[in-house]
């Protein structure tokens, strides 16, 4: 019997995502002992042309990481879902949108006048954008078109799981290996990692107060951080409540508070909101004024709560005022 | 779309029932449209209308469907789930169902009694059918839970509505607290002279309701006490009384008076409230002579010894047994009761409030209740209805409607002034032999033999002019006018301005609501109209019920209300708290909070927002758990659970998720 | 339904029962004619309202929100209605960087007596709401018939 | 603070005195009034029953200029002391705001003359100004010549407190009371303040109209009153004017002063008899003050 075939893709992602893959140490050799790789840009040097000639559903396993911002991006996707029996959403981004997703927060041509026009960190004035297709002498050029919004890849493609994580820890990508190589899988459209959120898995938990009570925000170089007692209690906004376990705590225990990259468990319809309803409630004061000004603590609200989810929320984007949040 | 699993009923299968409700509803939707469209939702098997569904054969349908296995969950389109929600879960389960696979639309006061275009109407009611068809296939059947009612009854106030509640139930073998403000019962009742319209004498009849009240052995009396703290739920309040320091011991003071005539005060000095300031009364009083409890009271305010710390205390050297002590500190009871009556009463519109009417600036110039004093034999002239010079007044003019039907004070009419002008006239005329002219707007007079007392005033020369008074003053213009107060009205039956002369006026001053009403409603939770008075729950079929289960209302905290009317709804009142009790049991909305420890990490968010208490961290399985006896249904709790694992029975987030897809994207 | 003079725009209401829904049968007893364009969800408590809740409603197609609870220190729940204002008063910033008007999205303590305030309410937001047109969000394209979030009743691709 | 001042027709001819007592007392206080410019008739009584949309138009001119001068970032407080001027463009500031209709007419007229209105105007009358911006104590320290034994009647007539006016009571209004009271005098009490004094009938229907000015001076002489106060114009010139033909008509001697409050404020405060136009009195007032050293009356620490 061959090794079952499996392919890796990055879509708009840190790189993060593979680094973790390396991440894995010897067990790595496990897996490629076990598998035929049969595309995986970052390390091997397949080309598009090698997996299109593959027959469909002859990939046992995709592992795709990245948000699909681009045209490229699609098509990759759209064609590594034909030609796999399962197709894994690999980590934040592919997941939930990820930090590309907070491109959401702006439109096309917008981000292209700041990337490529106005950032400040630009030089010679120059001023050329990327078009997608260029007249040359010997013919024409293209390039893939950026999208106007960001998407998860549930979004464009089905997704038979989720990895979740900024990047995804080691022990939960080996667990899934284990588990697609087994054959003992969760339902589809499971996510590989607890289904209960951090607070429970958390260092600090026995030192959280039984009614938390909240009467201003601190960000975390604001304050000296206590390393034994819970973040939140100490006012940082640790969103360890409304996020899926499984990392470890590896921020809390770096003394950070956890920012939500692990996304929400599964009876959450949106991240961003419930984290913002839990937070909100526990503000210390019935007084309008008073709540304003403990509310106002919280810069940025929208960066906040939806760090890792924007393209996941009920909202997906934000869109721009006056305009009846129409969009072409 | 597929519903989530965990239904108990197979799959569901959808009855929706649209009520006509005569024309109400079909008067303003096409009936025949919504149970059209509502055949064509999803899981929907029965679809049908019917003129009322609230009727017994209304109900049958429902139940038939079910039992003909033809519908397991139940959707009604009719009027407000306030009003006849419990009617159709009963018609569910008589079907066999259970009684919350039931979910209701209102099309009635949300959609045809408020809506002005039958198309519009139509769609809206479509939508909230599809809501309710949408939110309906998720229902879980449940289960009410049954609560032991506390069998004591709380009465707050001690008038004649408060006084008749307490001796009915007390009467009936319940145990009854009573609870007044003042160091007296009797409350307004107690000031009048006679009654409308027989004309009896307030006093006789109300004092051996009060001798009663205070002998009964199933009553507590506490008076010159508040209320100061209600908690937890029908059939089981917890409720604090704060029991004012009155410096004279209760049990010990026979009501001799010899305290009083010992007072270091020889002249009284204080305005004396019970004759609403006619008369004076020393630091130390009994209210008047028939107070119930016949004790006495010492007003620090005004006791010497209290603001001096000097006094000779010759009070309690003339007490033979030794009743007055200074040391007496405010006492809290805590007490535990099934059932509350809030009889709290009215308080006297202030006539100063209109300077036009000179109330305040002209001596003569008296509110009804003073005068309701001055006719009374018992009262500060001793029944002489006398000016403030001691002479006899030749004319008298009662100026209807002073605070009551004016947008500029109370819209509302005041329903009792009318027929307690008519009276004050009477008595005036009887006893002063003057002329006396009532100023009206109109003449409101529906009671059993009102009328007939209007007819009879009109028979004894009283005169009647129809206008509101534009102003009392002193302005004389002729001579005939010199020394008198003038009224200058529009008579609108002769269309003339008009100047009556007169040596005195008596203004009808209205009801309002009491000056501390929304104090008392935030404690026992319930609610105000605008104007003040106490919300029933509803107007015409729970006059006496409020909005809160266990709480009730008797006489005029609810409304401006006569004798007659106060003592009818302080009868119900006390039927109602007497029903709740006897049946020994409430029933609670099984609509409590609920955790799903699978899913709760410990993360305590819910734990402080609980008004109850009822949601508590448990240390040895480090999740949150919900007490169903404490929690009492609002959701705050669940809306912040930051991994949706508490939830809220009838009101899940799936549930409201259905509903809110279906209210928007069908129609 | 885009063109603005027959745009009727669709608003969903939270409304607690104690207060606001009560005061909306009020005006409904009393026949107050009113704007038809507002949808009422019975919650027992302004306290219930989820945030989820008021981007479930846009996502599904509400072209404004509004929230009814007792006026502060009336609630039937004793704080309930302060806790459903921490929490409008953190959402309305969010839905101001998500652009949509705060116009649409609208808090109104309504006592059970004030069955006028709740006609005046709904006409005036209706009014609001339909000067600034329907709200589009956009749509996600969806090439794959699938379902992402596994919420039953709120699919993240949920469409119109 | 800074107002503007809107005189109207009958501050600079009738009503002259009333000007000039108003400003010179203001000046004194420390109010600083400054004349709206271009000003036109308020668009008065009469002819708001002639025809009331051309009235608010006139109205509004006022109010749009007074916005323009008053400056459009702050609200813009006008100062109206002529009582039938005060009720005519509190009306008209009323109407303009709560009847569209009215108002998008009255719109289009200004634009047709370039101006715009944004409701950022407030309409005062200078005793809503002295009883509610200004401090008691700032008054009373003003004062050199208390009035004291003098017994004021202090008379408002209809137009100032009804319908519109929020700042006193409709029925029995006390602000000159106040004012009055601080300055030392002595207020009687005359049921009769807001009564009509004859208005425009003393000149077309005089058996009626000046019978009405009459009881009211009657009653006022009768209730020991030394002078009468007043705010209006035209109560002023109806009840001092006609004295002598009274006291022939209804054979009984009429003779009382009638002085705009302003002037007789400006006598406690010291001010003189031109800065306060007493000259112009047809009934000329007789009190003279007692020294303020005699009188312990309060003294400000400068």
């Amino acid at each position: 019997m061959s090794k079952p075939k499996v392919a890796f893709y990055w879509c708009a992602s840190c790189g993060g995502c593979e680094e973790t893959v390396v991440d894995l140490n010897e067990a790595i050799l496990n897996v490629v002992a076990a598998v035929d790789i049969v595309l995986w840009p970052v390390a091997l040097d397949f080309k598009r042309s090698d997996v299109e000639k593959m027959p469909d559903g002859s990939i046992a396993v995709s592992f795709i990481n990245g948000a699909i911002r681009s045209s490229e991006q699609f098509e990759m996707v759209e064609m590594l879902r034909k030609k796999s029996g399962l197709v894994v959403a690999f980590g934040s981004c592919a997941q939930l949108g990820g930090i590309p997703g907070l491109g959401n927060l702006f439109d096309r041509r917008g981000l292209l006048e700041t990337v490529y026009k106005t950032c400040p960190s630009l030089t010679n004035g120059n001023t050329t954008t990327p078009v997608t297709s260029t007249k040359v002498e010997k013919g024409t050029l293209s390039l893939p078109e950026l999208w106007d919004t960001v998407k998860t890849l549930d979004q464009v493609i089905k997704v038979d799981y989720y990895l979740p994580g900024c990047p995804p820890p080691p022990n939960l990508i080996a667990d899934a290996v284990n588990a697609i190589l087994s054959g003992k899988l969760p339902p589809s459209g499971s996510v590989l990692a607890p289904d209960m959120a951090l607070c429970e898995d958390c260092p600090r938990r026995d030192s959280k107060p039984d009614k938390i009570q909240l009467s201003g925000f601190h960000r975390p170089h604001e304050i000296i951080i206590d390393p034994d007692k819970c973040l939140l209690a100490q006012g940082l906004l640790c969103l360890g409540s409304v996020t899926r376990q499984g990392c470890g705590s590896v921020c809390v225990n770096g003394n950070m508070p956890c920012t939500g990259c692990m996304g929400p468990t599964s009876h959450v319809a949106d991240y961003g909101a419930k984290a913002l309803s839990a937070i909100a409630s526990m503000v210390d004061s019935n007084d309008e004024a008073e709540i304003t000004a403990i509310l106002d603590k919280i810069a940025d609200p929208l960066g906040t709560f939806y760090r890792y989810s924007l393209p996941a929320s009920l909202l997906h984007r934000a869109y721009a005022a006056g305009t009846n949040g129409g969009k072409k | 779309m597929s519903p989530s699993n965990g239904q108990t009923n197979g799959t569901p299968k959808v009855g929706v029932y649209v009520c006509h409700c005569g024309i109400n509803i079909a008067g303003k939707v096409h009936v025949d449209a919504v149970v059209e469209f509502a055949s064509k939702l999803p899981y929907v098997t029965v679809a049908k209308e019917y003129k009322f569904m609230c009727s017994d054969p209304g109900q049958d349908i429902i139940a038939q469907d079910i039992r003909d296995g033809k519908v397991n969950r139940v959707v009604v389109a009719s009027c407000s789930p306030l009003m006849h929600e419990a009617t159709f879960r009963k018609a569910t389960a008589a079907g066999g169902g259970n009684a919350f696979m039931f979910q209701m639309a209102n099309i009635r006061e949300h959609v045809s009694w408020v809506t002005h275009d039958k198309g519009l109407a139509t769609d809206k009611a479509k939508a909230l059918v599809a809501a309710a068809v949408e939110r309906v296939t998720l229902h879980k059947p449940l289960e009410k839970t049954k609560v032991p009612v506390h069998a004591d009854v709380l009465i707050v106030g001690g008038g004649i509505a408060g006084i008749h509640a307490a001796l009915t139930l007390a009467d009936s073998g319940k145990k009854v607290y009573l609870v007044e403000k003042e160091p007296t019962i009797g409350g307004h009742m107690a000031q009048f002279d006679k009654t409308f319209p027989t004309l009896d004498c307030s006093a006789c009849i109300l004092t051996p309701k009060m001798s009663s009240v205070r002998a009964h052995p199933n009553i507590t009396l506490w008076t010159y006490s508040e209320v100061s703290e209600v908690s937890g739920f029908v059939g089981n309040f917890k409720v604090k009384v704060k029991r004012k320091p009155r410096y004279i011991i209760e049990d010990l003071c026979v009501g001799c008076y010899e305290c009083i005539e010992g007072c270091i005060y020889k002249e009284a000095k204080v305005k004396d409230e019970f004759n609403v300031g006619l008369s004076k009364r020393r630091p130390i009083y009994i209210p008047f002579p028939q107070a119930t409890p016949l004790v006495a009271v010492i007003d620090p305010e005004t006791c010497i010894e209290f603001r001096t710390h000097r006094c000779k205390k010759s009070c309690a050297t003339a007490c033979e047994r030794n009743a007055v002590d200074f040391n007496q500190t405010e006492e809290i009871k805590e007490i535990e009761v099934g059932a509350i009556i809030l009889a709290t009463g009215f308080k006297v519109f202030d006539a100063a409030r209109i300077p036009r009417y000179g109330y305040g600036k002209y001596p003569d110039v008296y509110s009804a209740l003073e005068i309701e004093r001055l006719v009374n034999a018992a009262g500060p002239t001793g029944g002489e209805v006398k000016m403030a010079n001691g002479e006899k007044p030749k004319a008298v003019g009662i100026i209807h409607c002073v605070g009551s039907r004016d947008a500029k004070t109370n819209k509302y009419c005041s329903r009792v002034c009318c027929m307690y002008s008519l009276k004050l006239a009477h008595l005036i005329h009887e006893r002063t032999d003057a002329e006396v002219y009532n100023f009206y707007i109109d003449m409101r007079t529906p009671g059993k033999g009102y009328e007939e007392f209007y007819d009879r005033l009109l028979e004894e020369n009283v005169h009647f002019i129809r206008g509101r008074v534009a102003e009392v003053n002193d302005w004389a213009i002729t001579p005939e006018e010199k020394g008198k107060l003038i009224i200058r009205c529009e008579d609108t039956l002769i269309g003339m301005v008009r100047r009556i002369p007169v040596d005195m006026v008596v203004l009808s001053t209205g009801l309002e609501a009491q000056a501390d009403a929304d104090d008392v409603r935030r404690m026992f939770n319930i609610s105000c109209s605008h104007e003040g008075w106490f919300l029933e729950r509803h107007p015409k079929l729970a006059p006496v019920s409020t909005f809160t289960d266990g709480v009730f209302l008797a006489g005029a905290c609810q409304g401006p209300k006569d004798i007659p009317d106060s003592v009818a709804q302080a009868g119900a009142a006390a039927a109602e708290a007497m029903a709740l009790i006897d049946k020994g049991f409430v029933e609670l909305e099984p609509n409590t909070a609920y955790v799903q420890e699978e899913f709760c990490s410990g993360c305590r968010t819910c734990i402080a927002l609980c008004p109850y208490s009822a949601i508590g961290y448990n240390e040895e399985s480090k999740k949150a758990s919900v007490n169903g006896a404490l929690c009492k249904g609002c959701g705050t709790c669940v809306a912040a659970c930051p991994s949706a694992a508490l939830q809220q029975n009838l009101f899940t987030d799936e549930q409201i998720f259905r509903e809110i897809k279906g209210v928007v994207s069908y129609v | 339904m885009s063109d603005k003079n027959s745009f009727e725009p669709r608003i969903v209401a939270f409304f607690c029962n104690w207060c606001t829904y009560t005061a909306a049968d009020l005006a409904g007893t009393a026949r107050m004619s009113y704007a038809p364009n507002v949808r009422v969800v019975r919650i027992m408590c302004s306290g219930r309202l989820d945030p989820q809740f008021v981007l479930a409603a846009f996502r599904e197609g509400a072209d404004g929100v509004l929230v009814g609870g007792c006026h502060p220190g009336d609630c039937h729940y004793q704080e309930g209605n302060y806790k459903a204002l921490r929490r409008v008063t953190l959402l309305k910033r969010l839905l101001k960087s998500f652009g949509i008007e705060e116009e649409r999205f609208r808090l109104e303590w309504i006592a059970a007596s004030e069955g006028d305030k709740v006609q005046r309410v709904i006409n005036e937001m209706t009014e609001t709401v339909r000067k600034l047109g329907p709200l589009h969000l956009e749509k996600p394209d969806i090439t794959a018939s699938h379902e992402t979030v596994k919420v039953a009743g709120v699919s993240a691709g949920g469409t119109r | 603070m800074a107002y503007l001042y809107y005189p109207g027709c009958s501050l600079k001819s009738t009503g002259r005195a009333y000007e000039e007592s108003m400003r010179a007392v203001f000046a004194k206080v420390g109010i600083p009034l400054e004349e709206l410019e271009d000003w036109n008739c308020c668009g008065a009584t009469s002819y708001m029953s002639v025809s009331e949309l051309k009235a608010f138009a006139l109205s509004a001119r006022n109010f749009a200029l007074a916005e323009k001068q008053g400056g459009r970032d702050k609200t813009t407080d006008l100062i109206v002391p002529c009582a039938a001027c005060y009720l005519g463009l509190s009306k008209a500031h009323k109407y303009l705001d709560e009847f569209p209709d009215i108002r998008s007419k009255v719109d289009e007229a200004l634009a047709a003359a370039g101006l715009k209105y944004s409701n950022n105007l407030k309409i005062r009358h200078p005793l809503d100004v002295l009883v509610n911006d200004v401090k008691k104590d700032r008054l009373a320290g003003l004062v050199t010549q208390p009035l004291k034994g003098l017994k004021v009647a202090c008379y408002y007539g209809c137009q100032i407190v009804r319908p519109y006016a929020e700042f006193d009571d409709q029925d029995s209004p006390q602000s000159m009371e106040k004012i009055f009271r601080i300055l030392g005098a002595e207020i009687i009490d005359w049921p009769i303040k807001t009564r009509c004094c004859g208005g425009s009938l003393s000149g077309t229907v005089p058996e009626v109209g000046l019978r009405l000015s009459y009881l009211l001076l009657l009653e006022a002489t009768r209730r020991g009153a030394d002078c009468i106060a007043t705010a209006c114009p035209l109560c002023q010139f109806n009840l001092e004017c006609y004295q002598p033909k009274m006291s022939s008509l209804y054979n009984e001697k009429i003779d009382i002063p009638v002085l705009y409050f302003t002037q007789l404020a400006g006598i406690a405060m010291g001010l003189g008899e031109k800065e306060l136009g007493l000259q112009r009195l047809f009934v000329p007032m007789r009190y003279t003050p007692a020294p303020a050293a005699s009188s312990g009356g309060q003294h400000v620490t400068k």
